[in-house]
């Protein structure tokens, strides 16, 4: 998505930030889109609250509190690779673009791990479930969500690493400037939003009633 | 937008979020009813409020901008809130259903 | 006419027309006229898809009996036909034509803020066309547009996942022209050109964008759960897993309520243009129109549940949802009023856009106001899922919005080719169309008062005089449209040039050449006044 | 048959005057708007038509009194239909005191109707004039709607619970009945007929068919009538197992015991609440000890056995 600022004849205050206003924009569809698994959640969680906690307790807690540290560190590494951009310093831009990408290939493998460990214990609804202690309605409908959820999240990450991989290849290239690049600014604001996303996933998904 | 903020800021926003991931996490351990998951949730939001300003830069954002974050957010209040109108003040009482041969 | 005054204008040498001719040219273009001119053709296309399914429906109901299609070739026809009309017809009609064209023009751009997003969401909208008509060939979908489930995730055996890809697909493309709308208008108005001087079709556009960013990603969610569920046989709309089907209702009208916005607001656009220019005077409070625009935009995410009032929604839920109904007409009354004012010491001329004008302020107005039975919630007991709804929203939409976008083609269809088209001819459709259509929709009233169901293709034999007049209107209706593809048609090729203001209007449109150059402007403009500067007592200034 | 006399339709029950009226008052107050707004309209274009010559001086461009009057006023007046329509449509849902319950299922393409004394009849349904309704809808596949156009009655049967309505037929004769939600190939075909009679000869009708109630009905209204529902509904706010389907089904109890839910689980859970608590809950549930009956207790357990996946296809 990139804006033409060689095509408009005037420079007014106004015509800043176009690229990122549509960014923001595009996010804010993106939280519609992710808003409707979160009532969908919300309304099976409230119909069977017990059931949910039975089921978030199969879930492998740890492993989303790595994730979840992993993918908040990345967002570190995104917003210092923009920071970089706008004070100059390609290498750095480069470079913090690389980690960026690996932590996010990094959440996307632990994630894989954890999808394999639900397969084994017969976790995964219509495909391969086994589960049938209490509340296996609610379990069911849980793992859904959970798949889901997840599973969009990832495509989204998916996307991001992928962007953020291209773009590392490119800023290689001198002739593009690393400045004043709505480019990079863009997928940061990407970057952190798959990242709130997930914020919101984390308590939702691995907390319910962790005391049990 | 003129000189871009400080490194520091990045690094005190990312400890706040680890501190915030470490207290969600330890919290959940104890019994608290109800409010476990509003714990959880105001965490949550408290950390993608810390990722919004400095991350993503609202802080300094236009206001056009600004307003279009908050305004988003509203639209999702607006799904929750009218469809809760529904879910709250439903009685439901349930009938046997199954669902036909093949599914 | 005012064109009298106009030396005899000729057309000028170069325009974006003359850019390129090869059929590459148009399919690369990043130009907004062009890409305008791209979705006229495959929306008309469309356009004339879904007719054909209205006219076999119509021909089916001429008799009480099934005799012309079976049920299942029934279903099919109402379902290809409301997903053809809303998703592939009307909902891209003004925005990504008369929008697309003039947005830029009338806030003095030289683009769209994303031009290569505008032309790929042309690409998005064919690939959602392409599924649709191969679901259409590989034997069509029978839910309804509605896609209720469970019948649409465990019941029908069409093809559903396909057309509900089709949707999906399309909605990315209104998105993204909603985006694009939303930051042209931010950012790329020319100096001079505050929100105060926006004329009110660049309002009506921008408040639509608003509703095509916020609604559309809860459909294609939506759908994208029905597909899983149907495929994997599991999801959170089946009761036998404690989900519930009324959730998917309200994530539907979450949606398709603020949809019926996006088809009416640029309408709203377009008239309230038209009738400042053949009335020759300022529109009647300038900022009132503006508000209500926002007002109807935002409101109407606050009321889908007036579809759910028999649905086993709660019963209160239905009353706050009667309520909001109440208060979201409340703008369009204030618009309806707003024209009628304006034409209050005018100078009114009856051109083929004005006819089209009133005749949209008529029809909308009956289709609101039937909007309001239904909003009633005891009449919508009686009244829902009968003929009283389906004439109600073709009152607005056909009567209203088909007629507005008719209205705007006219309006600036000597911009757009540089060419006119015969003024009799067009006055002549508008007529035919306008009775037309009330042949058509009227009796659908009183059927649906009667207790005729909707999505039936039999019905009690005492209700054959009305349907017959219905369908009678049809044809009539059917003539009309063909109508302007004629004399349009011949104007393309024979149409006398038009200058660059034929109709002598104000608004920065109108002051470049018809069809304008590549980059719209020969020189940046300069805004200085407020729009619709016009002077009833001096109608040819 | 012809119900309806030329282009008017019977209103043959107390709800159907009440609509009538609010839709009489809509009728009356739009289409004087609709006329006025139309004559304005008129008036303008033909005085104000170019060429002719009248004043247009000073053509105002906006006026705030009258902005603030077309607000207020369609505002004041939508409100009054919305409260008045709000009043008539809650009493289609208020208390159904003294009610005559029937019992609809929809099934893809046809309606089953059940009397409280087991009379069953498909796509008819007989009723007494001037006798309270109650119908409860469920459905079997899909949604339905059940819709009679002369009692101006509608309400959809939804998948996995149940609906309500309640109306009182006031007028005698033949009316129709239609399924209005879209259900699949014969949708249009999914209807019948009421017949509204004359008490006694509804009475001789019900008797002609004297089955008993299924012994599931009747567990249905016992459910009710003695409060296992305000816990047992997967809505309700006291933390109570959800019953649907639990006949055979396996239970896992507070002291680690596993048990098959049998008849006499079921019963001993009704009289005995406390020997087996079922895991993840607390002990709440009073005994019924004394209020219910044998015969409650055993059409309870026909009526969870009827809300199994297996029982009763
Ligand atoms: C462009 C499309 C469009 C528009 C603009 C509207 C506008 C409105 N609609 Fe409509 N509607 C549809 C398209 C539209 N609708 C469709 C497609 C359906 C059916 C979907 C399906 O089931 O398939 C539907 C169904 C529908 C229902 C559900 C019916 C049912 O299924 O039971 C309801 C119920 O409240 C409703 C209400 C309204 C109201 C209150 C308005 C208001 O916004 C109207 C406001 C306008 C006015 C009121 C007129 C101007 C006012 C005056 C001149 C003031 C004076 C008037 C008075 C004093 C009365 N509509
Ligand atoms: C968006 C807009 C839109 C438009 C423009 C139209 C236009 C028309 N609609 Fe449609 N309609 C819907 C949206 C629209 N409709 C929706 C959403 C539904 C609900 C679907 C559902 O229930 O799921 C519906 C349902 C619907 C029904 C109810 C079907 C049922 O419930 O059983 C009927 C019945 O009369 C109908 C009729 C018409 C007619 C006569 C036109 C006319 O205006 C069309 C006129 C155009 C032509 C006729 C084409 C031009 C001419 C030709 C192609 C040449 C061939 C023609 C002849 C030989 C006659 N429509
Ligand atoms: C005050 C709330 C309350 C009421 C009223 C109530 N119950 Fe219960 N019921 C419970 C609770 C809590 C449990 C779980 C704890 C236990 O087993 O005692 C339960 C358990 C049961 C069980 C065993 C469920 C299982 O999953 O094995 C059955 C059967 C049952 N109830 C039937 C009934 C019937 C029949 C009635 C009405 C005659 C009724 N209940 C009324 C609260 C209630
Ligand atoms: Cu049953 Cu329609
Ligand atoms: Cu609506």
């Amino acid at each position: 998505m990139s804006a033409r600022p060689d095509v408009v004849p005037v420079d007014v205050p106004w015509r800043r930030e176009t690229a990122s206003l549509g960014m923001w924009i595009f996010l804010a569809t993106e939280v519609m889109f992710f808003g409707v698994l979160f009532l969908a959640y919300t309304h099976a969680r409230l119909a069977d609250p017990q059931g949910f906690a039975a089921a978030s307790r199969l879930t492998h807690e740890w492993l989303g509190t790595i994730n979840t540290a992993i993918l908040l560190t990345s967002s570190l590494t995104m917003a210092l690779a923009v920071r970089s951009g706008w004070a100059g310093h390609r290498a750095l831009v480069i470079r913090l673009l690389w980690a960026t990408a690996f932590l996010g290939a990094a959440f996307i493998a632990v994630k894989l791990v954890e999808y394999r460990l639900e397969w084994r214990d017969g976790l995964v609804p219509a495909l391969h479930f086994t589960y049938s202690g209490p509340h296996a309605r609610a379990v069911q409908a849980f793992f859904f969500l959970y798949f889901v959820m997840t599973g969009v999240h990832a495509v989204h990450l998916t996307i991001g690493v992928a962007l953020v991989a291209w773009l590392a290849l490119r800023d290689r290239d001198p002739s593009h400037p690393v400045r004043r690049r709505e480019t990079a600014e863009c997928l940061g604001l990407y970057w952190h939003f798959v990242d709130g996303i997930w914020i919101f996933l984390y308590p939702l998904i691995y907390l319910v009633e962790l005391w049990r | 937008m003129n000189s871009p903020p400080p490194v520091r800021v990045y690094i005190l926003t990312w400890l706040a979020l680890m501190a915030l991931l470490a207290a969600t996490f330890t919290l959940a351990h104890f019994r608290l009813g109800a409010a476990n998951t509003a714990v959880g949730l105001a965490i949550a939001a408290a950390k993608v409020a810390l990722v919004g300003l400095f991350f993503m830069h609202l802080r300094r954002a236009s206001a056009l901008i600004a307003i279009f974050a908050v305004a988003t957010l509203f639209w999702l209040a607006i799904l929750f809130g009218l469809s809760g109108t529904d879910y709250a003040t439903r009685r439901i009482a349930p009938a046997p259903w199954s669902a036909p041969e093949g599914h | 006419m005012s064109a009298a005054a106009i030396p005899v204008p000729t057309a000028p040498r170069e325009s974006f027309l003359t850019e390129g001719y090869t059929i590459a040219s148009w399919l690369t273009t990043r130009d907004h006229k062009r890409i305008a001119i791209l979705y006229a053709i495959a929306i008309t296309l469309f356009f004339f898809l879904g007719g054909a399914a209205a006219a076999l429906i119509r021909i089916e109901l001429v008799t009480p009996r099934g005799d012309l299609v079976t049920a299942d070739t029934y279903n099919k026809l109402f379902t290809i036909h409301g997903v053809v009309m809303v998703w592939f017809f009307l909902i891209p009609s003004i925005p990504a034509t008369l929008g697309n064209f003039l947005v830029p023009l009338m806030i003095g751009s030289r683009e769209v803020a994303f031009p290569r997003l505008n032309l790929l969401s042309w690409y998005i909208y064919v690939l959602g066309g392409i599924f649709t008509v191969a679901m259409l060939v590989a034997g069509g979908v029978d839910t309804g547009w509605t896609f209720y489930t469970p019948f649409s995730t465990m019941f029908s055996n069409t093809h559903v996942v396909w057309a509900a890809a089709g949707v999906f697909i399309v909605g990315f493309s209104s998105i993204l022209t909603g985006l694009n709308f939303i930051v042209t208008v931010h950012r790329m108005r020319a100096p001079g050109m505050t929100w105060f001087r926006l004329p009110l079709f660049v309002w009506a556009l921008y408040a639509t964008s608003l509703i095509l960013v916020l609604a559309t990603p809860v459909l294609a969610m939506t759908l994208t759960l029905i597909v899983i569920e149907r495929v994997l046989h599991i999801g959170i709309f089946d009761p036998a897993l404690g989900g519930d089907p009324l959730l998917f209702q309200h994530l539907f009208w979450f949606y398709s309520h603020p949809a019926v916005y996006i088809m009416v607001l640029p309408a709203m656009g377009v008239v309230s243009e038209m009738i400042t220019c053949f009335a020759r005077k300022r529109i009647f409070g300038y900022r009132f129109m503006a508000y209500a625009i926002l007002g109807i935009a935002a409101f109407g995410f606050l009321v889908w549940g007036h579809h759910m009032f028999v649905s086993g929604q709660s019963v209160y839920a239905g009353m706050v949802f009667s309520m909001l109904s109440m208060m979201v007409a409340v703008p369009s009354a204030i618009k309806v009023f707003n024209w009628t004012a304006t034409l209050y010491k005018g100078s009114i001329v009856f051109t083929a856009p004005m006819l089209y004008a009133l005749g949209f302020v008529g029809l909308f107005t009956i289709g609101g106001m039937t909007g309001i039975y239904l909003a009633t919630l005891a009449a919508d007991v009686h009244l829902t899922d009968t003929y009283f709804v389906i004439a109600h929203f073709h009152s607005i939409m056909v009567g209203g919005s088909v007629m507005a976008y008719l209205g705007g083609i006219h309006y600036w269809w000597p911009k757009i080719t540089g060419r006119r088209y015969s003024e009799a001819w067009g006055r002549v459709a508008a007529i035919v169309i306008f009775f037309g259509f009330n042949l058509t929709f009227f009796p659908q009233y009183l059927l649906g008062y009667l207790g005729m169901p909707r999505r039936y293709h039999e019905y009690a034999p005492d209700l054959q005089v009305l349907n017959v007049l219905s369908s009678g209107g049809a044809s009539i209706l059917a003539v009309g449209y063909l109508l302007p593809l004629l004399y349009l048609g011949w104007s393309l090729f024979k149409g006398p040039p038009a200058g660059p203001n034929p109709w002598n209007a104000k608004g920065l449109e109108w002051t470049t050449d018809s069809p304008p150059p590549k980059e719209n402007f020969r020189e940046p403009p300069l805004v200085t006044e407020p729009p619709y500067a016009y002077d009833p007592e001096h109608p040819e200034r | 048959m012809n119900e309806r006399a030329g282009w008017l339709l019977p209103a043959a029950s107390d709800v159907a005057h009440r609509v009538d009226h609010v839709l009489f008052a809509l009728f009356v107050v739009t289409g004087f708007t609709a006329i006025a707004i139309a004559f304005i309209v008129l008036v303008f274009c033909l005085r104000y038509r170019r060429g002719a010559k009248v004043d247009r001086s000073n053509a105002p461009a906006n006026k705030r009194w009258l902005e603030y009057t077309w607000t207020f006023t369609p505002l004041a007046i939508f409100l009054g239909f919305f409260a008045w329509g709000a009043v008539v449509y809650a009493g289609f849902y208020g208390r159904a005191r003294g009610a005559m319950p029937v019992f609809v299922v929809g099934k893809q393409w046809m309606w089953r109707l059940e009397h409280a004394n087991g009379r069953r009849e498909i796509d008819q349904l007989h009723l007494p004039l001037g006798q309270k309704v109650r119908l409860v809808l469920a459905t079997e596949d899909v949604i339905h709607s059940f819709y009679v156009p002369a009692f101006r009655i509608k309400q959809d049967a939804v998948p996995g619970r149940y609906t309500e309505l309640t109306f009182t037929p006031t007028r005698l004769g033949t009316y129709e009945l239609h399924c209005t939600e879209y259900c699949g190939t014969d949708h249009a075909r999914m209807g019948g007929r009421v017949f509204v009679m004359r008490p006694e000869d509804f009475a001789r009708w019900l008797a002609e068919g004297g089955t008993r109630p299924t012994m599931a009905a009747r567990g249905f209204e016992a459910f009710r009538r003695l409060g296992c529902s305000g816990c047992h509904d997967a809505r309700s706010t006291v933390h109570a197992p959800d019953l649907t389907g639990i006949y055979h089904r396996i239970v896992h109890l507070q002291d680690g015991r596993t048990v098959v839910a049998d008849e006499a689980y079921i019963r001993d859970s009704i009289l005995l609440p406390k020997r087996d608590v079922v895991a993840g809950f607390e002990p709440i549930m009073p005994s019924f000890e004394g209020q219910a009956s044998e015969a409650d207790i055993l059409d309870i357990i026909a009526w969870l056995k009827s809300t199994g996946p297996t029982e009763e296809k």
